[in-house]
């Protein structure tokens, strides 16, 4: 059998298909359909400091060839999670990366140092595109002063690898990645939802109650592939690539560019084994092209 | 905590269009939702297909054991390019089951009359539990028996309009009483469904009585507002829009009572549909 | 008949149904399947001073409810579009929208200059989504300064009305579009395309040959809508919506959320009578309602 | 300058599998395409579908007027997701088609030998071009008329392996010479189709000879190679990505020669598909 496995930031994965937070519950919810411990690695939720209510609803839209989704980040909070959900994912053999948000740095940074100790808890991903309540709303991501100042925090409190996650929403993604890297990250995922909107034309009002929303699903899988590409070209460490991923080739596209994993989102909720099916899929193109090893792959792009 | 796996293929048996906008589609499935009840759905999609992306939920209205296999029915109304692609459907033609999913209708033997409220396409679950409880699916050792069920089951539906009051033949066949109502009159009592049981009610024994509902959001806030001082339990399955169907994406959620936070999100596909109405909260 | 007319700075539409620049060819392709007399106006390929070669081949691949195309604005040049095509364009009872693209702010400056006296010719439409070569190829419409500088030049030489074409690859739209408007612009369109990307997964080579191109069509409408939304709720010019505008209903959704106009772009491919069914959904939707005056419609969200 | 409509909807006769991933589909249309010229195409996709979101250009593989409407028929292979997508058309489904486009093979009169050079799926609009010369469509004047006719047409047909050597059949009853090659030596010469030619032209007298090829890139290459320093006509269909097919997106061009620049880009959909071997340009 090939070798699938990739090292992110020091993290060893035995393949490089990852799940994406917020579209995998806490694991648990796809037991039923997959072995967990097929993955690469267990994204969970996004944590904040305390429970979060969420957006009222509706809360979804589809849209063509995506969806639009504000959930605005509910989650049962940091707490909770080591106590009610950690006890569960431990007993797997998975690497589970916890994904976090804050409403300010100082946040960012408590949420880190809550979970560093918890056994379990392989990585941390830190999502940078959550607004920044303290600077008036603008998303970490959109800014490299406050992504660094996001990024050292959490790395002042932490020895698990980093793994910052950036928003698509900015002009160049690409100073953003390389600033968050001289912070200290880790590793980078991207990209995040592309903010979206979508109306009721018969009631004219927003399909989603918060307006707007963020795109997922194959319509951002070229923005996406554009982004790490972009991204890969311009720092070291290593670059996830997230967006639209709903198949193996889907999956080769971002590896071949640079990428050296990917999460699946979207994905699960059409399939709740397409994790599993890309994994077999990855498998069958290499064994048929006689490739031994992913890093083969990795990096590919002639042009 | 590892469930078992609810995910298959179906085959379109028919797909029959009853009413404008309105389709009943059955389905054969071999592997899946021999034990789904009333009051579950299932998440649905044409196979191969990307465009409608989503799958959609949608409510039991018939599940039949046949020597082929299990035999669902959906009764859905096309609203928009989901279930206008479901209604696309033709015998023969494969789709993606997810299901049965959610909190089933749960029956309380204390309660012998049972009444059914249904808004427009809520009558589907509705109409299932009706059968289920004709056919006392729920008490095997009283199936089959000759004597008529000591449970009384009636059936309130309301449309809009006559031609909106889809599948009353099937409700007949399994319910002691329907009461229609309808907005404009055309048909049975002339305004809401609410307004009509609430007449109704007046002559009832409440003790006796177990309520059910699904229908239109201003629907069930109605029947709240009606039965909140009344002492008669009443569950109602609830709509939200879907991404998931487990409980992962926290899309569907809805606004129920919390004990300690006054009020919270609760997802309905993985803690509903069904509802104790007293848990609900309006804005 | 609902009154469909809208005012774009000036510029008198009979109906909000323009064509998008780039999918409209020089308008004569489309003679044969509809009456150009009963569009808006039309919009013509992007403008160079000198005639343009574009980008090697293969240019486009299509994507999930989208396509990416790496056109490199081939187009005849000012000069020729002046003696070769305005002699048709002129014959129709249509306002014909230019739309110009340069290197370097003196460019866009001198192509404007020559169009202005053009009879015919009723509006400029500056796409500042292109690479601004003596800034080192960042696109003036990424910075406001780039963007203003522009403006200001075409603003100094043209009594047209002009539109300003607003590049979706920012971090903040709404940003740019203040900028433009206080440098005198007299409506915005947005959005260009987004850039994406696209692998070859059996040859490792990108499916463009430029390696990215511009995303348009359905998948993008999401976010068009967003960004027109947020700019109306900004600038007091008129906004014209474009992006993955299929049919009236997408159609709808920008005129509700604000925009005074819509371009129809990828559209046009997949049924060149495409903008006329357009206009009819628009009309039967009016008509259903009772709706007399398209403005009745124009920024009517609730929310 | 407006040209007429050329733009309708076909439903599919039907839709063969003749090799692995080679279908032939047959659709009938009651407006457009009565005059279909060889070399020229249609854009084609699935009516009311959305996702592939583009058409793609099929060339006319055979066009027959019939008392319901003209027939057109396309011999294609599945490549990706939207060729994909027409193979699992059957009969009854509708198509929007937008056609004919492109300019045809031109035909040489003085010319009496026709050679036409084909790989691959390029087999395609020569076959229908070697129908139409068989039935002397470009002549009525001969129509009919049981003396042969004048003209010979040699089919050059390589592929990489017997197995697909597709249309074969159609090609022998239309032709009065067909060779045949296969990379692999599994049919025919054991080679390149243009090799094989390269043997036989040493052979024919050059003054009476044209030719029209249709084929991958690198084979018209070596073709055109081939006859770079020969005085024989030579036409070829060429292949690019498509959005519009009418000129208007820009997204065909194909590197031609061009008297005052050197060299400029040219839309295969509207300068071409078919242009002559001389004026291509190569990397
Ligand atoms: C648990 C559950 C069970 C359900 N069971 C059934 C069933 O048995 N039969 C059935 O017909 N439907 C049922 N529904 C509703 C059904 O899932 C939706 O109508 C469907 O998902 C709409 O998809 P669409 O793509 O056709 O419409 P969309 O394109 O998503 O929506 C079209 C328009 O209709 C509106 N809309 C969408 N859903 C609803 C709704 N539920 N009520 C009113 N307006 C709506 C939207 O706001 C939009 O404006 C159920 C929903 C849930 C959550
Ligand atoms: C004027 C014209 C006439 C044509 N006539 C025919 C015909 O009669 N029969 C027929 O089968 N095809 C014909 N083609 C080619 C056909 O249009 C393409 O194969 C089709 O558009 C591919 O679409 P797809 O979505 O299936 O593949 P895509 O998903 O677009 O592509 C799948 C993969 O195949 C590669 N690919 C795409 N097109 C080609 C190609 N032409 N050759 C080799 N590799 C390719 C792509 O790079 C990609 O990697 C013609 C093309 C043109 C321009
Ligand atoms: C319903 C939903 C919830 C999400 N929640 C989070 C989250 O909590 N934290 C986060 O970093 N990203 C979140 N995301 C973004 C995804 O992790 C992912 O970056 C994005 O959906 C793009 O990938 P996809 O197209 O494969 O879905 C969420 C996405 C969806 C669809
Ligand atoms: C093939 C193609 C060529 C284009 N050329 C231009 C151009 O020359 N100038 C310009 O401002 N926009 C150009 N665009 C962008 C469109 O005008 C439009 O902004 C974009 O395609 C989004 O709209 P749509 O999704 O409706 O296509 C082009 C788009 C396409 C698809
Ligand atoms: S639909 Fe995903 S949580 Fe309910
Ligand atoms: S396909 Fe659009 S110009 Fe040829």
């Amino acid at each position: 059998m090939p070798d699938l496995s990739v090292d992110i930031g020091g993290l060893k994965l035995k393949n490089p298909i990852m799940t994406a937070s917020g579209t995998f519950g806490y694991g648990e919810e796809y037991a039923p359909f997959i072995n967990l411990n097929d993955l690469g690695a267990i994204i969970v939720k996004g944590l904040s400091l305390k429970p979060r209510m969420g957006n009222p609803p509706p809360r979804i839209i589809e849209t063509a060839s995506g969806m639009l989704n504000a959930i605005g980040l509910q989650n049962v909070g940091v707490q909770a999670f080591i106590e009610k959900k950690m006890p569960y994912l431990r007993t797997l053999e998975v690497p589970v990366i916890a994904n976090i948000l804050g409403e300010d740095p100082e946040e960012y940074q408590r949420i880190a140092e809550r979970l560093t100790p918890v056994p379990g808890v392989a990585a941390l991903e830190v999502n940078i595109s959550c607004p920044n309540v303290s600077k008036g709303g603008i998303a970490f991501g959109a800014n490299p002063e406050s992504a660094i100042d996001v990024v050292r925090r959490v790395k002042s409190v932490t020895d698990l690898p980093v793994i910052v996650k950036l928003s698509p929403n900015v002009t160049d993604i690409a100073m953003i990645a390389e600033a968050v890297e001289s912070a200290g990250a880790d590793a980078l995922s991207l990209i995040n939802t592309i903010t979206g909107m979508s109306v009721d034309i018969d009631k004219r009002i927003p399909h989603l109650k918060n307006i707007t929303g963020g795109l997922s699903g194959p319509a951002i899988k070229p923005i996406a592939l554009r982004m790490v590409w972009q991204v890969v070209n311009r720092v070291k460490i290593p670059v996830i690539g997230v967006g639209g991923i709903m198949d193996a080739s889907d999956t080769l596209e971002f590896l071949i560019v640079g990428a050296t994993a990917v999460q699946i989102g979207t994905a699960n909720f059409i399939n709740p084994q397409s994790t599993i099916h890309i994994l077999n899929g990855l498998l069958a193109y290499m064994e048929k092209r006689h490739i031994r090893d992913i890093h083969e792959l990795i990096g590919t792009l002639k042009c | 905590m590892e469930k078992k796996l609810n995910l298959g293929s179906g085959c379109v048996i028919e797909n029959v269009n009853v009413a404008k906008d309105h389709f009943v589609m059955s389905l054969l499935l071999t592997s899946i939702c021999k034990d789904a009840l009333p009051g579950q759905f299932v998440m649905i999609r044409k196979q191969g297909v990307k465009d409608p992306l989503l799958s959609r939920p949608l409510s039991l209205y018939g599940v039949y054991q046949t020597d082929a296999g299990t035999v669902l029915e959906f009764l859905y109304r096309v609203v928009g390019k989901g279930t206008w692609a479901l209604s696309r459907l033709t015998g023969g033609d494969q789709v993606d089951i997810l299901g049965p999913l959610g909190k089933p209708f749960e029956i309380l033997p204390d309660r012998n009359h049972v009444i059914l409220l249904a808004g427009g396409i809520g009558v589907a679950p509705l109409s299932y539990f009706a059968e289920y409880l004709a056919k006392d699916l729920d008490r095997p050792e009283e199936r089959g028996e000759e004597t008529a069920s000591a449970r009384k089951v009636s059936f309130y539906l309301g449309a809009t309009t006559a031609a909106a009051l889809v599948g009353i033949e099937k409700i007949e066949r399994f319910c002691t009483e329907v009461r229609t109502s309808t907005d404009d009159g055309s048909a049975g009592f002339a305004g809401t469904v609410t307004e009509l049981l609430q007449q109704d009610l007046a002559g009832l024994d409440h003790r006796n009585l177990c309520l059910y509902s699904c229908g239109p959001a201003a629907m069930i806030r109605s029947l709240s507002q009606l039965i909140e001082s009344l002492d008669i339990p009443c569950q109602v399955s609830m709509e939200e829009r879907m991404a998931c169907g487990i409980g992962a994406c926290l899309g569907c959620s809805i606004k129920v009572r919390d004990a300690s936070l006054g009020w919270s999100y609760c997802q309905v596909c993985a803690d509903g549909p069904v509802f104790d109405i007293k848990n609900l909260l309006w804005e």
